[in-house]
């Protein structure tokens, strides 16, 4: 049953896989819209959650109070509910956002909390002594962070950040709720409101998210090995 | 088919969107009500059964059916070519006009105001396709559709949305309820007249048909007149077109 | 020159450090040694501020270590020192990792850091392993990247803590004979080591902690030859066994 | 402290949406975890390259949207096999699905941390295979699995949010009906994201203890 | 009585194994001993049946350990195998590792297994330690309580791959006290070793493996004394050092 080339009936359902199909050009300009949100939300997640491990390691309490917080809420509350929170919640205090920054803010938010806690236990698994030698060399402490401490952390932590960007590509289908319609689940919602081929057009959706992981996640691995040849 | 087993089941499972005042919305207690549900019980009881009302988001209307959790729809679904590929459709048992509301802070005064402006409407509903393609056609300005009825109102009100087109009923219900500040209806849109019909599946010759029936007796016995006055108030709009039989 | 004196130091109750003295002089060469526990490791920190001491103050070339005013990191690069256990960057080559600290804290241009740093990793034998990732080294190739890594700051002093503890046997002549050729050359250094002949022959003093004491310090003769506090030949006995 | 039209009725309306996340959350949680030990054991026992077709169909459910496995899962038995399901069904069978699919992979680590010297000394004692799964695998197993499996059953309570396009009235639905008619989207959203932080957050802190309390052995 | 009859085994290209054979008769004390990769601890996985093997025959008083017809959890009862690594269950305590073969396997009631449990603890010196988790234990202390373990199966024979080898030296004694215990008493016993004193003492013949191949086989004083093969003095006068 390959889609698009025929019709094909099964039980009392006629799949119209050519009506689906006709609509791929349609779905795969929502599937560059959702990698944009995917990646822009990843590279804002790593810089915030690299802002909020330093403030965790700052020693400053109200710092550290901030991180955690936002790590809890981030780990403990639905992904809907804060991408809900992001647009209709801000909008109450008369914050607009599009409902692209809605989304994408609702997913950064997700990935710097779920993140910081990655980098938390990467941090655990890099000795003391790493730090120590890089002290006695004459480093400061922001640069033996920096140069020394930062890239093994994102180096242990580089399999979870692939997961999460896997992640943050299937929470955009929850634009939807904040009005997003240029996504690839927007888009194909949105089809399926003119024509009702429920069916047809999400299987084709789900396949277009699955070779976008598949994708994602090859890379991920070629680029790490190419990063991380120690 | 399926007429004998809804008869037989004894039950008779109605899709209705219930953030779409006045056609369905729920009250104090959170129970459903509205003209949908009352007309949903209407056709229950002609047919002799309990009716029992299964709550679908505008997007969800159809795949609700088509995956058997409904048995008719009465959810003021357009009657779009497009869609009678996928459904069967009755005749029309209402007629809806469209109308803008505007946030009063946006300065929409017209349909043509809200060229260039964030306008929105609910996914899946006929007007949300209609202003869809006028935006386009603008060429300025952004269209953003929302899943319920609801949060297009709630967009609206937080000035998320500078307008939306809907239908009048809704749109009156809306302000009327004093839910939502600072919004107003300003004027119709020049969209055709929506009509709406009761789906259920394609090949349920039989169902479509007792329905187009039910439909028609409802306006023959005033019953349409008077659900309308209950729920909506006013001209009650005619269900037919003029110079096509249907 | 370094100058320790009545330097004390506590973790928490236990006491590691009792009033320690010591005075090191340029070019000479100390080796402390001393059973686990001791606080050799300690000292070591705490000459180059890398832990806090309680009373007592520390003194390079007339700088205090642990006055406010002093910027350690700029003190530091006077001081070398390489630990126990391994502390390669694994995510640099061993080139970047001796180039690292030159560009990053003196601000040297790549290039020059380079020259810099290939000399130093020729000086101690891995001229050949630039490129190489410091995991695929052998542990006493790991501690030879660390000498010279130390080294390309052009350290007035040098501070080993048994860099061949962790070592095979096999390993452990390579890096003593890199720690040999440094003291011939003339460089001030303080180290601990359990390698009591390589220390016999190379020290100029020999200094023998004891439970945060300096128990005992004179010429290598002396201390091995005839020690003169019990706990040194207590301890002299059960490592020659 | 709020000037609030929220009455008792419409607390009991919330109640009833948090009782639905629950419901759904330990059957789905449930039905999960049992298969995900078998296909995860099934995994394990077969290898990589015999489980292809499993690892496969699992890839699946966790490369797709949840709400795309739930829209195609219910057109599919609805509009395709025409079977007769609620929403709450369809719900059940995806969620279940889905959290299979992460267990077995946690199910997996959890055998593979078990060291096969272990396993080798239980089996030269005599014991069977099941023997030594029951006596041995398992109870090590779990002690590496536990943490991990307690994250899974929280996402997946936070996932069932997503049920509501199969007509299920979870909790955020619930609260986004009661949004519609009150119009206080602020305070509705706060007390519905208290209720999942107060259920996740305390079962989350006891996982990240026992993740502790049990690495250190 | 265990028959080893032209076995051979590879993994993979490697083989491992190339034609052993070997007769251990009732109450005889075979020791292996040979270099790292020899086949050692292969050839006794195989005996007990946790490794195929690729062709020859291995029968344990007739039964055919590699036979399909075989039930080879029946057959492991009568022939226990301790590890060169612990291999306690880390769950359960001291008692309950050597109970749980007893009650799972043989069906005992739990108060008889405890009774045979706390005996051969006792025995092995680990009487006082029954609530213990393995995890409190010293590796010795593992070590006897795995013998312990396989004891309490009442096995016919014994196999004892390096049960020292991982541990420190001070803890060696205990274990092999245990072993020769064992030996006085009459157990069938082979068992691979390092400790060649231990060997020469306890054994009754002794086996040098080389590649895969039993190079020379004969009583402790002419494998120790006198070695026929080249191989076999190559190999002694190594460890012996
Ligand atoms: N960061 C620390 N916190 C608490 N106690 C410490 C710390 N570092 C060292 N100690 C303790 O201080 C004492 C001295 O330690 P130190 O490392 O200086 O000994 P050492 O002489 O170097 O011994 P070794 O030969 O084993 O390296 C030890 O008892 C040690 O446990
Ligand atoms: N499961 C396995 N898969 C592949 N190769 C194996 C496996 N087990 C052992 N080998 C290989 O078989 C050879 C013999 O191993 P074996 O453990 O029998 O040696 P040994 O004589 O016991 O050595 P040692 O004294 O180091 O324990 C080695 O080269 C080893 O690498
Ligand atoms: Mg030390
Ligand atoms: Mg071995």
């Amino acid at each position: 049953m390959l889609p698009g080339s025929c019709e094909t009936a099964m039980f009392n359902y006629t799949f119209q896989w050519k009506q689906a199909m006709a609509r791929l050009p349609q779905m795969l300009d929502g599937a560059v819209v959702t990698m944009q949100v995917a990646i822009l939300s990843m590279v804002l997640g790593i810089l915030l959650a690299i802002i909020l491990t330093m403030f965790r390691l700052s020693g400053i309490r109200i710092l550290s109070a901030v991180a955690k917080t936002w790590v809890e809420i981030a780990r403990n509350t639905p992904a809907l509910f804060q991408i809900y929170m992001a647009h209709f919640g801000l909008g109450s205090f008369g914050l607009h956002l599009s409902p692209f920054l809605s989304i994408l803010i609702g997913i950064t938010f997700n990935n710097a909390g779920y993140l910081t806690e990655n980098f938390r236990g990467a941090l655990k698994a890099i000795p003391d002594t790493q730090t120590r030698a890089a002290r006695s060399l004459g480093m400061g402490a922001a640069g033996a962070f920096r140069h020394v401490v930062l890239p093994q952390m994102l180096r242990i932590s580089f399999l979870p950040m692939t997961n999460q960007m896997v992640w943050a590509i299937l929470m955009t289908s929850l634009g939807v709720t904040v009005g997003m319609n240029t996504d690839l689940y927007g888009v194909t919602q949105d089809l399926n409101a003119l024509t009702f081929r429920t069916f047809e057009l999400f299987a084709l959706a789900a396949v277009i998210f699955y070779a976008i992981t598949k994708i994602v996640t090859l890379g991920a691995r070629l680029i790490a090995a190419r990063l991380f040849r120690y | 088919d399926k007429l004998d087993d809804i008869i037989a089941s004894g039950t008779l499972r109605c899709a209705v969107v219930l953030d779409f005042p006045p056609m369905g919305m729920r009250d104090e207690s959170n129970t459903p009500v509205g003209f949908d549900v009352d007309y949903c019980n209407d056709l229950a009881a002609a047919l002799g059964v309990k009716a029992e009302i299964v709550e679908t988001p505008f997007p969800e209307r159809i795949p609700a059916l088509m995956s058997g959790r409904v048995d008719v729809g009465v959810a003021s679904t357009s009657d779009t070519l497009e869609r009678a590929k996928t459904v069967g459709m009755s005749i029309p048992y209402f007629a809806f006009e469209m109308a803008v509301t505007a946030n009063d802070k946006s300065g929409i005064a017209s349909f043509e105001d809200m060229k260039g402006k964030t306008v929105g409407a609910t996914a899946g509903t006929f007007e949300a396709i209609a202003l869809e393609k006028q935006v386009k056609e603008w060429g300025e300005g952004t269209f953003r559709p929302y899943q319920t009825q609801a949060d297009v109102f709630l967009a609206l009100s937080q000035g998320q949305l500078d307008a939306t087109v809907s239908t009048s009923t809704v749109a009156q219900s809306n302000v009327k309820t004093g839910n939502f500040p600072g919004i107003s209806v300003v004027g119709k849109a020049p969209f055709d007249i929506d009509y709406v019909a009761l789906f259920t599946n394609r090949e349920e010759y039989g169902l479509i048909n007792y329905l187009n029936l039910f439909v028609n007796q409802q306006v023959r016995t005033g019953r349409y007149a008077e659900l309308y006055e209950k729920w909506v108030g006013g001209d009650l709009p005619s269900l037919t077109v003029d110079g096509v039989h249907r | 020159m370094i100058e320790i004196e009545h330097v004390r130091k506590s973790f928490g109750q236990l006491e590691v450090l009792k009033g320690i003295d010591l005075t090191v002089s340029k070019g000479e060469v100390v080796t402390i040694i001393g059973g686990s526990g001791s606080g050799k490791s300690t000292l070591l920190t705490c000459i180059n501020g890398l832990e806090p001491i309680d009373s007592g103050r520390i003194l390079i070339d007339g700088t205090e270590v642990h006055a406010k005013s002093t910027d350690l990191n700029k003190l530091r690069r006077k001081v070398g020192i390489v630990f126990q256990q391994w502390n390669a960057f694994p995510h640099l080559t061993v080139l970047e990792n001796v180039t690292l600290a030159p560009r990053k804290v003196l601000g040297m241009a790549r290039a020059e850091a380079e020259e810099i740093a290939v000399r130093q990793l020729t000086h101690v034998g891995l001229g050949d392993k630039l490129k190489t990732y410091p995991g695929r080294l052998s542990g006493g190739q790991q501690q030879r990247m660390a000498i010279a890594r130390a080294l390309a700051m052009s350290p007035e002093y040098m501070l080993f803590d048994e860099v061949t503890s962790a070592l095979d046997p096999q390993l452990v002549g390579e890096v003593l004979d890199t720690l040999k050729m440094l003291a011939q050359e003339g460089m001030t250094m303080i180290l601990v080591t359990h390698e009591m002949a390589f220390a016999r022959d190379v020290s100029d003093r020999v200094a023998f902690f004891h439970q945060g004491v300096m128990a005992e310090i004179g010429p290598p003769q002396q201390i091995f030859g005839d020690p003169q506090h019990p706990e040194t030949r207590k301890f002299l006995s059960s490592t020659r066994q | 402290m709020f000037d609030t039209a929220l009455t008792t009725a419409d607390f009991v309306f919330l109640a009833k949406g948090a009782g639905m996340t629950i419901v759904v959350t330990i059957i789905s949680v449930i039905a999960g975890t049992v298969l995900g030990i078998v296909f995860g054991v099934i995994r394990y026992q077969l290898g990589a390259i015999w489980a292809a077709p499993l690892i496969f169909v699992l890839d699946i459910f966790r490369s797709i949207p949840l709400l795309i496995q739930l829209v195609l899962a219910n057109a599919f038995m609805g509009t395709i096999l025409r079977l007769n399901m609620s929403g709450f069904t369809v719900a059940c069978i995806v969620l279940s699905m889905y959290t299979a699919a992460y267990c077995a992979e946690i199910v997996r680590g959890g055998i593979e941390a078990v060291p096969a010297t272990t396993r080798r000394a239980a089996r030269s004692l005599g014991m069977s295979w099941g023997q030594d799964m029951r006596e041995i695998v398992l109870p090590l197993a779990t002690r590496v699995a536990l943490p991990s499996w307690i994250g899974l059953a929280l996402g997946v309570m936070k996932d069932s949010a997503l049920v509501y396009v199969v007509q299920v009235t979870e909790l955020l639905r619930s609260t986004q009906i009661l949004i519609t008619r009150l119009q206080e989207p602020l305070l509705l959203l706060m007390i519905c994201g208290a209720f999942y932080f107060v259920i996740s957050f305390p079962l989350a802190r006891f996982g990240g203890y026992l993740e502790k309390r049990w690495s250190n052995d």
